[in-house]
């Protein structure tokens, strides 16, 4: 759609995110975040895994402007990007965001178009009223949600979780932005519709040149839909490299914790066999 | 107090959020479930439907006999002071029991008790209307903004709205009201909407306060709208039925605190309402004279209305807590369709068990 | 003491509401607002009793006899012999000087020269001025103090005298939060012939309660207003009475010289609106009925008949006369406009006329003005307000019409309604718009005649009948040209008492004395005539 | 610690403004109370003579100091318990008519406030472990009993069950004319005072537990679809356990919460109520002060209120992680 | 291990007696042996959790069983008809026979009575002759074998992580030495790591103690690593039953394998997946 510039990247610098918990008389800090950096590339996407906790969320709301991070940057082209303020809103026309459960993040309230109406007149003011309706048509078509018409005016809870996906991620891309955060889009969704959405975003993100960081704990599509992997053990960054190096020959001691614990259907048979053996030994 | 304790969903933030002082009413309505829903709610939802009216109650009994009470009052205040008499209109004998001329007879003075109730109403919703206003207003902003601020802001709302609700309603009234020289019935809806709205303020914002942190919030943020907007056009919607409930509260409050007020001699001193018609009646000694006619209906309208509003309400808890109509409905139709014999596991069993259709007994089988 | 449970029925205490309100705090100190009733009259006396219902000799109590010398300045008072406090001291001369010269019976503002014991049982008080008119604030309403414990008491307005010693046919028994119970004083000079040896005063908070203990047969007396008096009639014990004594009028503030503002400082409006009110229907409807027909020359007949100067002026018109009103407005230059309200240069009169909130009879009297007003084309306002604004409204006279009470007087003579309600700056009656009127005196109405001062001051120096009668009439011509209060009617006073367990009750034909149990003095009076029924 | 302090310091907030705010209201009122006193007798029908209004003036001369110092003595006042003076039961600390008074409202309307909750809770937990059966049909019934203006209600059965009917005694906390005395340690009295609170507590658990049914009745049904209730049913538990311990208990922790407040505004609560029946309570005193303009009186009352919520927010603070223990971390 | 019959069903419909009714359950038949682990796979409704339930009587309305048979062997030799017990029947049987592990351990457990409680609830309805040592005894035993500290006894759900909580669950399930569990996605919500450990913890149990587990998940790779066999559900009806290996390397239903290529392969080929799922993603979304 846009040209940009090869150069365009979304970096993150030293980044800390320090909570304080209280709980009854005493207060404590979390750390959920502790000195995180990367750099996203547009037409790359990076995959952030870790357990449940391990601050990857926190990271995106950082990214996002929703969390002010304790200290760290964030560098857009290489310049520092404001935390609040007006300037704001041309940060967010460069990244977007597609949440985690697609249940929640569409308001119940609004109908699908409305849904992407409202970024589009935000950032493009200049368009009129029929040209911002068209681009949404747009934006539904290319989220492979056709005929647009179907779906324009239906309200979220009249569509699966597959097509509201679909519907956040034409919404994170009408501003025209040239990184998206993922946020563990496909966790909340069936099995048999994940691959699609994931191939759908791949699709997109290939067309625009996008760079998307994609955070999930699930490590076999982290693998198959990244260039990049790091691995996230309470806040730190504790292993990354080029997705199939951190995969098939992880370093970290975490990363092959983890590694292991992924179901993997080649194993059949391998657990009970290792449990009777073991109960056998006692 | 624990208002701006952070918004992860630990058990401490809950808990310490109940740990608030309430007005009971509040506390009985259960909070709205925040949480993702599971995926039998999501199947067992209806057909879905459009626009406002996914907003509106589904039909139920409840609602079908509370709005027809109350707009049948509502009528009643619009129409009958057309066709009644002048409320004011001594000329009558004095206290007649109800005849074809005075269908609710007449007072001391020789006013038609209808001609008095017919405009009583227009009083009675007035200051209903009034205070409900003025209370969701002020539980407006010191609900909704509060809960959607955050910070020091909320801090100060929030201790201005527990401070209130501490503050007992009805003495604070009696003071104020007896302080003012002339009551006008503005004045006495006003004093009732000033202590009216800080338990729905409170509702407000823990619910707000759970709505902000929604993704669907957050992800209108990230589109860039304003606060205003997402206060209005993303967070307000979903309060609705939740305003719509506060308000009708208000006004039963308001409805039943002018009434109470008026017995006391502090109500409105320039209106006719059903409260003044019930203190006219009660200084005139109607019951001592045995003058039910003027006694009796002002009271029994007052409790229609109340009852009218309060069952709308319930329809309306159900549309906030879609278990409160689930599970009895879904209790029904089993019970049904095992009658029609089309259930394996027999019919219901005896009382304690009947709880749960799943309870069945098998006795048939 | 105190349980009646085993004692007969014709031994049992004699149950009074006297319109007490819960809590009761003992307080026995005729001094003090929040004194009980049961002190004033049954436990402390004056030296004679008035009867206010009717033209009669004053009742000796503790006195025997008074008389005053020619201009009035001195009474000779006579005791009667032997007489004890309920503590056994004796009571002599040298209380009663004491009681006169005590602080709190304020003798100075009295202008008292001297009082003095000639002997035991005499005293003579000496004042500065005429004490004609005063005849009964010395002698029926000065409570007697027993000296030996009254002059230990400095601060006589906190003082609360939970165990008075007194003279009256009763001490105090018991005081609890709901009610104080009064038993017969063995000192009291007719302690014999007392025939009701226990009273309990109860505490109620509001009329309807204490009408259903009356029909429920639980209480032997009330003064209080019943609409329907058949609904405790009913159970064969009680019976009542009705003796109106309190003037209810409309305060008009009608002196424009002094500083009213409003189309009521015109006498032809005030004589319209007079004129316009049809009192019949006023009685009926706001009242009951209960009401008794007021005399424009605020003399309370038949009681006060002599003084009645004009016999046109004896009662007030009962029906509205609109065409009347009419005439009066229109010879005085006011025109109808449109709507039917009179007016001048195109003004309509419009008076506002408040009442005290929740005095339901004067409220209803008002709505019901309002309505006549109306029909003879003057536009009234009615409206109710806190009894705070009223009684800042009348002490200031920065109001147009109020729905108000005139005091009755207590003796068989209108002279103090003169004085205190009709009589201008120079007696020291009124003052002008925006101060407060003199203390103890009630012209709200601003109302300033020299005329009525002029007689007013020439009748405070004359006990001579005839002298009199015409300086009334002098009065009563001003008074009733002038209306700066119209009248309306005379309140009623009802009293309801059980008279199958009690006899000895005044009745309407032997009015001995004012009946209700709210009474001061004649209440404790009429205690000492009663007898349980054999 | 953090969490005491804050509650601590809501306290004294709210403490302050209920004082401040009871010190100004009545300044800002025109008027002074010796006119109030003298009307009031005038009204009683009494004479009033000059001595009596000069007394009364000399008494209760007004206050001309600055408003600011007259704040300061307030407060100095409040230190030391005293409420100032009764206008109308003069000369009767405030605090004494108060003292008298509380324990008639505690006892009576603490009585029906908590009969009234435990009857609501009750059925409300039956309502809805029926959930679905005729049950439901008469649960908004019990709307009308809530929405039926109180004094009405007690004019009514006034009418019908003592005068009417004689059942009941007509008026008062007890006999006072069986009881001439005053109040004693008696059984023969405690029966008789039971009597005569049995008709105004009706009135209240009338008029107030159908909000207790209702609130229990929906929190059972949307806790009765909890997961650990079918947990429950799978463990095979009895039904009577299940009612009780899993799902009742559960259910009726946020009215155990609302109760606390509501036992807060038991000396409020009935201002009404104790009119209708001249019940010798706070409520009475509230009205009265308010009638009489005796502002003692009323500022009294209303601290004492406000205390009595204060100090029923604060007793819940103490104990909600009892009644929740998800709560006790906090405590 | 013999395929010697526990649990056996036949034709089971159970149907929502909602407007219109939904049949969430199309005349399933199922047998699970004695000692073995089922797999009950299939996407997001189609009826796996009200099968389960509909197993143990547990369906709450507006589910209604329509058509049926469930019969349990006990060990004992003796068969019952489990439609056919009577409401006091029925509470004995549940969790003494079959007991269940619930989605959302949170949710399961009551939140204001202790654990301790909780568990000496089961013994006090089922083993009334129980002493109070004995239950506390026991209790311990059972925490100690699905490896949480017996001090935790006394704690509240809340105080407990989300594994110790689903732990907590299966302790309790096994507090009867029950013939049967069934765990519907009993570790959905946890994480990769918990999931695993406790996936070997019921493993490492079945195997001590010999119960039949029914395993319902959508994860289908962890079924296949788990399972001795594995039922494929779609839309209210089994459409293919099979061992592990069979389900894997030779899915007969198109389902079935539509379902396995759902899920890219974490060491295997990168292949199709990367990016160029064009065609994939136009796959109509239900
Ligand atoms: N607003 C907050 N206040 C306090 N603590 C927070 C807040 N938000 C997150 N945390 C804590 O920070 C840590 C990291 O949370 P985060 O949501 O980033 O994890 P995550 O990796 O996204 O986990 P998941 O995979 O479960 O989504 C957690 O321990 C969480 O409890
Ligand atoms: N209370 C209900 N009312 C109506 N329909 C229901 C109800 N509960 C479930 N259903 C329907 O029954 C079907 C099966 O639901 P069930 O919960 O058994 O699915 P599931 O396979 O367990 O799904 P998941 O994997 O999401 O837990 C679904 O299509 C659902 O729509
Ligand atoms: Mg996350
Ligand atoms: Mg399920």
């Amino acid at each position: 759609m846009n040209e940009t510039i090869p150069a365009a990247t979304l970096e993150a610098r030293n980044l800390v995110k320090d909570f304080k918990l209280r709980s009854g008389l005493k207060t404590s800090i979390l750390h959920a975040v502790k000195d995180v950096s990367f750099t996203l590339e547009s037409g790359k996407t990076i995959a952030l895994v870790g357990e449940s906790g391990s601050g990857k969320s926190t990271i995106a709301r950082m990214l996002m402007k929703l969390e002010t991070p304790t200290s760290g940057s964030i560098l857009l082209d290489g310049v520092e990007t404001p935390n609040s303020g007006r300037a704001i809103a041309n940060y967010r026309s460069e990244v977007q965001m597609i949440f985690q459960d697609p249940f929640a993040s569409l308001n119940p309230f609004h109908t699908i178009i409305h849904h992407l109406e409202r970024p589009l007149r935000l950032h493009h003011p200049h368009l009129s009223k029929s040209q911002v309706r068209d681009r949404a048509h747009e934006l539904l078509e290319r989220v492979r949600l056709s005929p647009a018409d179907n779906y324009a005016d239906r309200r979220p809870h009249e569509l699966s979780g597959g097509q509201r996906q679909r519907v956040a991620i034409a919404r994170a891309l009408a501003p025209g932005a040239r990184f998206i955060v993922a946020d563990e889009p496909v966790s909340m969704l069936d099995v048999s519709i994940r691959l699609g959405v994931l191939n759908l975003l791949a699709d997109l993100q290939r067309e625009d040149n996008l760079g998307v960081l994609y955070i999930t704990h699930d490590l076999a599509t982290a693998r198959h839909f990244s260039d990049e992997i790091m691995v996230l053990y309470r806040g730190d960054v504790v292993e990354r490299g080029p997705a199939d190096e951190v995969i098939l020959n992880p370093q970290h001691e975490y990363t092959k914790t983890l590694l292991n614990a992924a179901p993997e259907p080649e194993n059949l048979g391998k657990l009970r066999d290792e449990v009777r053996r073991e109960l056998a030994g006692l | 107090m624990s208002d701006n304790q952070s918004n992860a969903s630990n058990a401490g933030s809950e808990s310490n959020a109940t740990n608030e002082p309430s007005t009971s009413n509040v506390i009985l309505k259960e909070p709205p479930t925040t949480v993702a829903p599971s995926t039998v709610a999501l199947a067992t939802q209806r057909k879905p439907r459009r626009g406002v009216r996914a907003l509106l109650p589904s039909f139920s009994a409840k609602l079908a006999v509370g709005t027809a009470l109350v707009s049948s009052i509502v009528l009643f205040a619009v129409i009958a002071p057309m066709f009644t008499q002048n409320p004011r209109n001594s000329k009558n004998p004095p206290l007649e029991g109800p005849s074809a001329e005075h269908w609710l007879g007449t007072t001391k003075l020789g006013y038609d008790v209808l001609a008095q109730l017919a405009h009583g109403a227009q009083g009675s919703l007035k200051v209903g209307l009034i205070t409900g206003g003025i209370a969701i207003v002020l539980s407006l902003v010191f609900g909704v903004l509060a809960g959607y601020l955050g910070g020091w802001r909320e801090d100060t709302l929030a201790l201005v709205t527990n401070i209130m609700l501490v503050i007992p309603g009805l003495p604070l009234v009696m003071v104020i009201a007896a302080f003012a020289p002339v009551r006008s019935l503005e004045l006495v809806s006003i004093v009732l909407g000033i202590t009216a709205w800080a338990g729905a303020a409170y509702v407000l914002r823990l619910q707000t306060r759970s709505l902000r942190t929604r993704d669907y919030v957050s992800a209108s943020r990230v589109a860039g709208e304003r606060s205003w907007r997402i206060i209005l056009v993303e967070i307000m919607p979903n309060l609705l039925p939740l305003l719509a409930s506060q308000f009708l509260f208000a006004i039963i409050f308001a409805i039943l605190g002018e009434a109470g007020l008026s017995y006391l001699g502090l109500g409105p001193t320039d209106s006719i309402t059903w409260g003044t018609v019930l203190n006219d009646a009660q200084s005139g000694q109607a019951l001592g004279q045995g003058a039910w006619w003027w006694f009796v209906p002002p009271g029994v309208l007052i409790a229609l209305l109340g009852c009218g509003l309060a069952l709308i309400n319930f329809a309306i808890d159900e549309i906030i807590n879609p278990k409160l109509r689930n599970a009895p409905a879904a209790a029904r139709s089993v019970r049904k369709a095992t009658k029609a014999g089309r259930g394996v596991t027999g019919a219901e069993g005896s009382a304690p068990a009947s709880a749960t259709a799943s309870h069945s007994t098998g006795a048939d089988a | 003491a105190g349980g009646n449970g085993g004692e007969g029925s014709s031994d049992r205490a004699l149950r009074v509401w006297a319109g007490s309100q819960t809590p009761i705090e003992a307080n026995f100190n005729p001094f003090a607002p929040t004194v009980l009733h049961g002190a004033l009259g049954p436990v402390l006396e004056p030296l004679f009793f008035f009867n206010k219902t009717a033209d009669s000799e004053p009742v000796g109590l503790i006195g025997e006899s008074y008389e005053y010398n020619e201009d009035g300045t001195v009474i000779t008072v006579k005791i009667k012999e032997g007489l004890k406090w309920s503590d056994g001291k004796p009571l002599t001369a040298d209380d009663v000087v004491f009681s006169f010269t005590y602080e709190a019976n304020n003798p100075t503002g009295n202008g008292l020269v001297s009082a003095e014991a000639t002997d035991d049982t005499t005293i003579v008080l000496t004042y500065a001025t005429a004490q004609f008119t005063t005849e009964f604030q010395r002698m029926g309403s000065s409570y007697i103090l027993p000296k030996h414990v009254w002059s230990e008491i400095t601060d006589f307005a906190t003082y609360t005298n939970e165990s008075p010693v007194g003279s009256g046919p009763y001490v105090v028994d018991k005081v609890t939060k709901e009610s104080y119970t009064l038993v017969a004083n063995e000192n009291f000079r007719g302690a014999a012939d007392l025939g009701v040896k226990k009273v309990q005063y109860i505490a109620v908070d509001n009329n309807q309660t204490a009408q259903d203990l009356l029909a429920a047969g639980k209480l032997d007396w009330a003064g209080m207003f019943i609409p329907n008096p058949e609904s405790v009639t009913g159970n064969g014990k009680i019976s009542w009475i009705n003796t109106p004594q309190d003037p209810t009028v409309l305060y008009t503030c009608s002196n424009a010289a002094l500083g009213c503002v409003g189309e009521q400082t015109d006498v032809a409006v005030r004589q319209a609106l007079n004129v316009a009110i049809d009192r019949a229907t006023i009685k009926e409807k706001a009242f009951v009925g209960m009401t008794g027909e007021i005399s424009p020359t605020f003399a309370l007949v038949p009681r006060d008949q002599k003084w009645i100067a004009d016999d046109a002026n004896e009662v007030s018109p009962q029906e509205a006369d609109v065409s009347g009103a009419g005439a009066i407005l229109e010879a005085a230059g006011y025109t109808k406009d449109a709507e039917g309200f009179y007016g001048k240069e195109g003004v309509a009169i419009e008076l506002s006329l408040i009442s005290v909130d929740g005095w339901t009879d004067y409220n209803d009297a008002a709505k019901l003005i309002q309505e006549q007003a109306a029909e003879a084309g003057i536009k009234v306002n009615a409206s109710t307000v806190q009894w705070q604004e009223f009684s800042d409204a009348r002490q200031t006279g920065q109001y147009e019409l109020i729905m108000g009470g005139v005091i009755g007087t207590s003796v068989a003579d209108p002279f103090q309604i003169y004085r205190d309600w009709f009589g201008g700056e120079i007696v020291q009656s009124t003052s002008p718009v925006g101060t407060e009127i003199p203390a103890g005196r009630w012209n709200f109405s601003r109302y300033s005649n020299p005329t009525v001062d002029a007689a007013v001051q020439a009748a405070t120096s004359t006990n001579d009948e005839a002298e009199k009668q015409a300086l009334y009439g002098t009065i009563q011509t001003e008074i009733v040209r002038d209306l700066p209060y119209i009248p309306l009617v005379v309140n009623a006073t009802q009293t309801f008492m059980n008279t199958k367990d009690f006899t000895g009750w005044p009745t309407e034909d032997d009015l001995y004395a004012f009946p209700p149990s709210w009474g001061a003095i004649a209440a404790g009076y009429i205690l000492t005539q009663l007898a349980p029924a054999k | 610690m953090k969490f005491y302090a804050r509650r601590i310091g809501f306290y004294a907030v709210t403490l302050w403004a209920t004082i401040s705010l009871n010190f100004l209201l009545p300044r800002l009122m025109p008027g002074d109370p010796a006119d109030i006193m003298i009307a009031k007798l005038q009204r009683a029908g009494g004479e009033i003579s000059e001595t009596t209004i000069r007394n009364i003036k000399t008494l209760l001369g007004s206050d001309d100091r600055s408003l600011w110092e007259q704040y300061l003595a307030y407060w100095g006042r409040m230190f030391q318990g005293d409420l100032g003076i009764s206008v109308t039961r003069y000369p009767t600390p405030v605090a004494d008519l108060i003292g008298e008074a509380l324990p008639w409202t505690l006892i009576l309307v603490g009585t029906a406030t908590i009969i009234s909750f435990v009857l609501g809770v009750i059925l409300g937990a039956w309502a809805g472990w029926k959930r679905g059966t005729w049950v439901d049909h008469i649960i908004p019934a019990t709307t009308v009993l809530q929405s039926i203006p109180y004094f009405w209600l007690a004019l009514i059965l006034v009418s019908v069950f003592a005068v009417g009917l004689g059942w009941f005694p007509i008026f008062g906390g007890y006999d006072v004319f069986e009881f001439s005395d005053g109040p004693e340690f008696s059984w023969a009295f405690i029966a008789d005072a039971t009597r005569h609170a049995i008709l105004p507590a009706i009135t209240i658990v009338i008029s107030s537990v159908g909000g207790w049914l209702f609130g229990m009745r929906n929190m059972m049904v949307s806790t009765l679809a909890e997961d650990y209730i079918t947990t429950a049913e799978a463990k095979g538990l009895r039904p009577r356990r299940i009612l009780t311990t899993y799902a009742a208990r559960n259910a009726a922790i946020p009215s155990i919460a609302g109760f606390s407040i509501t036992l807060g505004f038991v000396v409020a609560g009935s201002i009404v109520m104790e009119q209708v029946f001249t019940y010798p309570g706070v409520g009475k005193l509230m009205f009265q002060a308010v009638g009489a303009s005796d502002y003692a009186l009323m500022q009294g009352v209303f601290l004492v209120i406000t205390l009595a919520v204060l100090a029923a927010n604060f007793f819940m603070d103490l104990i909600y992680g009892f009644i929740d223990p998800r709560a006790r971390q906090n405590v | 291990m013999t395929a010697e019959p526990v649990l056996t069903a036949r034709n089971v419909s159970i149907e929502y007696e909602v407007d219109p009714p939904v049949k969430a359950v199309r005349n399933v038949s199922l047998t699970l042996n004695r000692g073995e682990i089922l797999g009950l796979a299939g996407e997001s409704g189609c009826g796996k959790t009200t099968l389960a339930y509909g197993l143990n009587r547990l369906l709450k309305a507006p589910a209604l069983m329509t058509s049926g048979e469930i019969t349990f062997h006990d060990r004992s030799g003796a068969d019952i008809d489990i439609i056919g017990l009577e409401a006091e029947q029925l509470r004995a049987f549940r969790w003494d026979k079959i007991s269940m592990v619930f989605q959302g351990a949170m949710n399961s457990l009551n939140p204001v009575i202790s654990v301790k409680d909780q568990i000496f609830d089961i013994f006090d309805t089922h083993r009334p002759g129980m002493s109070k040592r004995e239950k506390k005894e026991r209790a311990e035993e059972l925490l100690q074998l699905v490896g949480v500290d017996p001090n935790r006894l006394t704690s509240f759900p809340h105080e407990l992580s989300g594994g110790m909580r689903q732990r907590m669950m299966i302790a309790m399930a096994l507090s009867l030495d029950p013939q049967v569990m069934i765990m519907d996605e009993p570790t959905t919500a946890l994480d990769v790591v918990v999931q695993r450990g406790i996936i070997r913890e019921i493993m490492r149990l079945r195997e001590k103690l010999g119960f039949a587990v029914i395993f319902i998940t959508h994860d289908l790779p962890m079924l296949i690593e788990i399972s001795d066999r594995i039922a494929v559900m779609l839309q209210g009806q089994i459409v293919e039953q099979g061992t592990a290996a069979e389900i894997y390397h030779t899915p007969q239903h198109e389902y079935t394998k539509r379902l396995l290529s759902s899920f890219p392969s974490l060491r295997g080929e990168r292949g199709d997946f990367v990016r160029t799922g064009s065609q994939v993603s136009q796959e109509q979304v239900r």
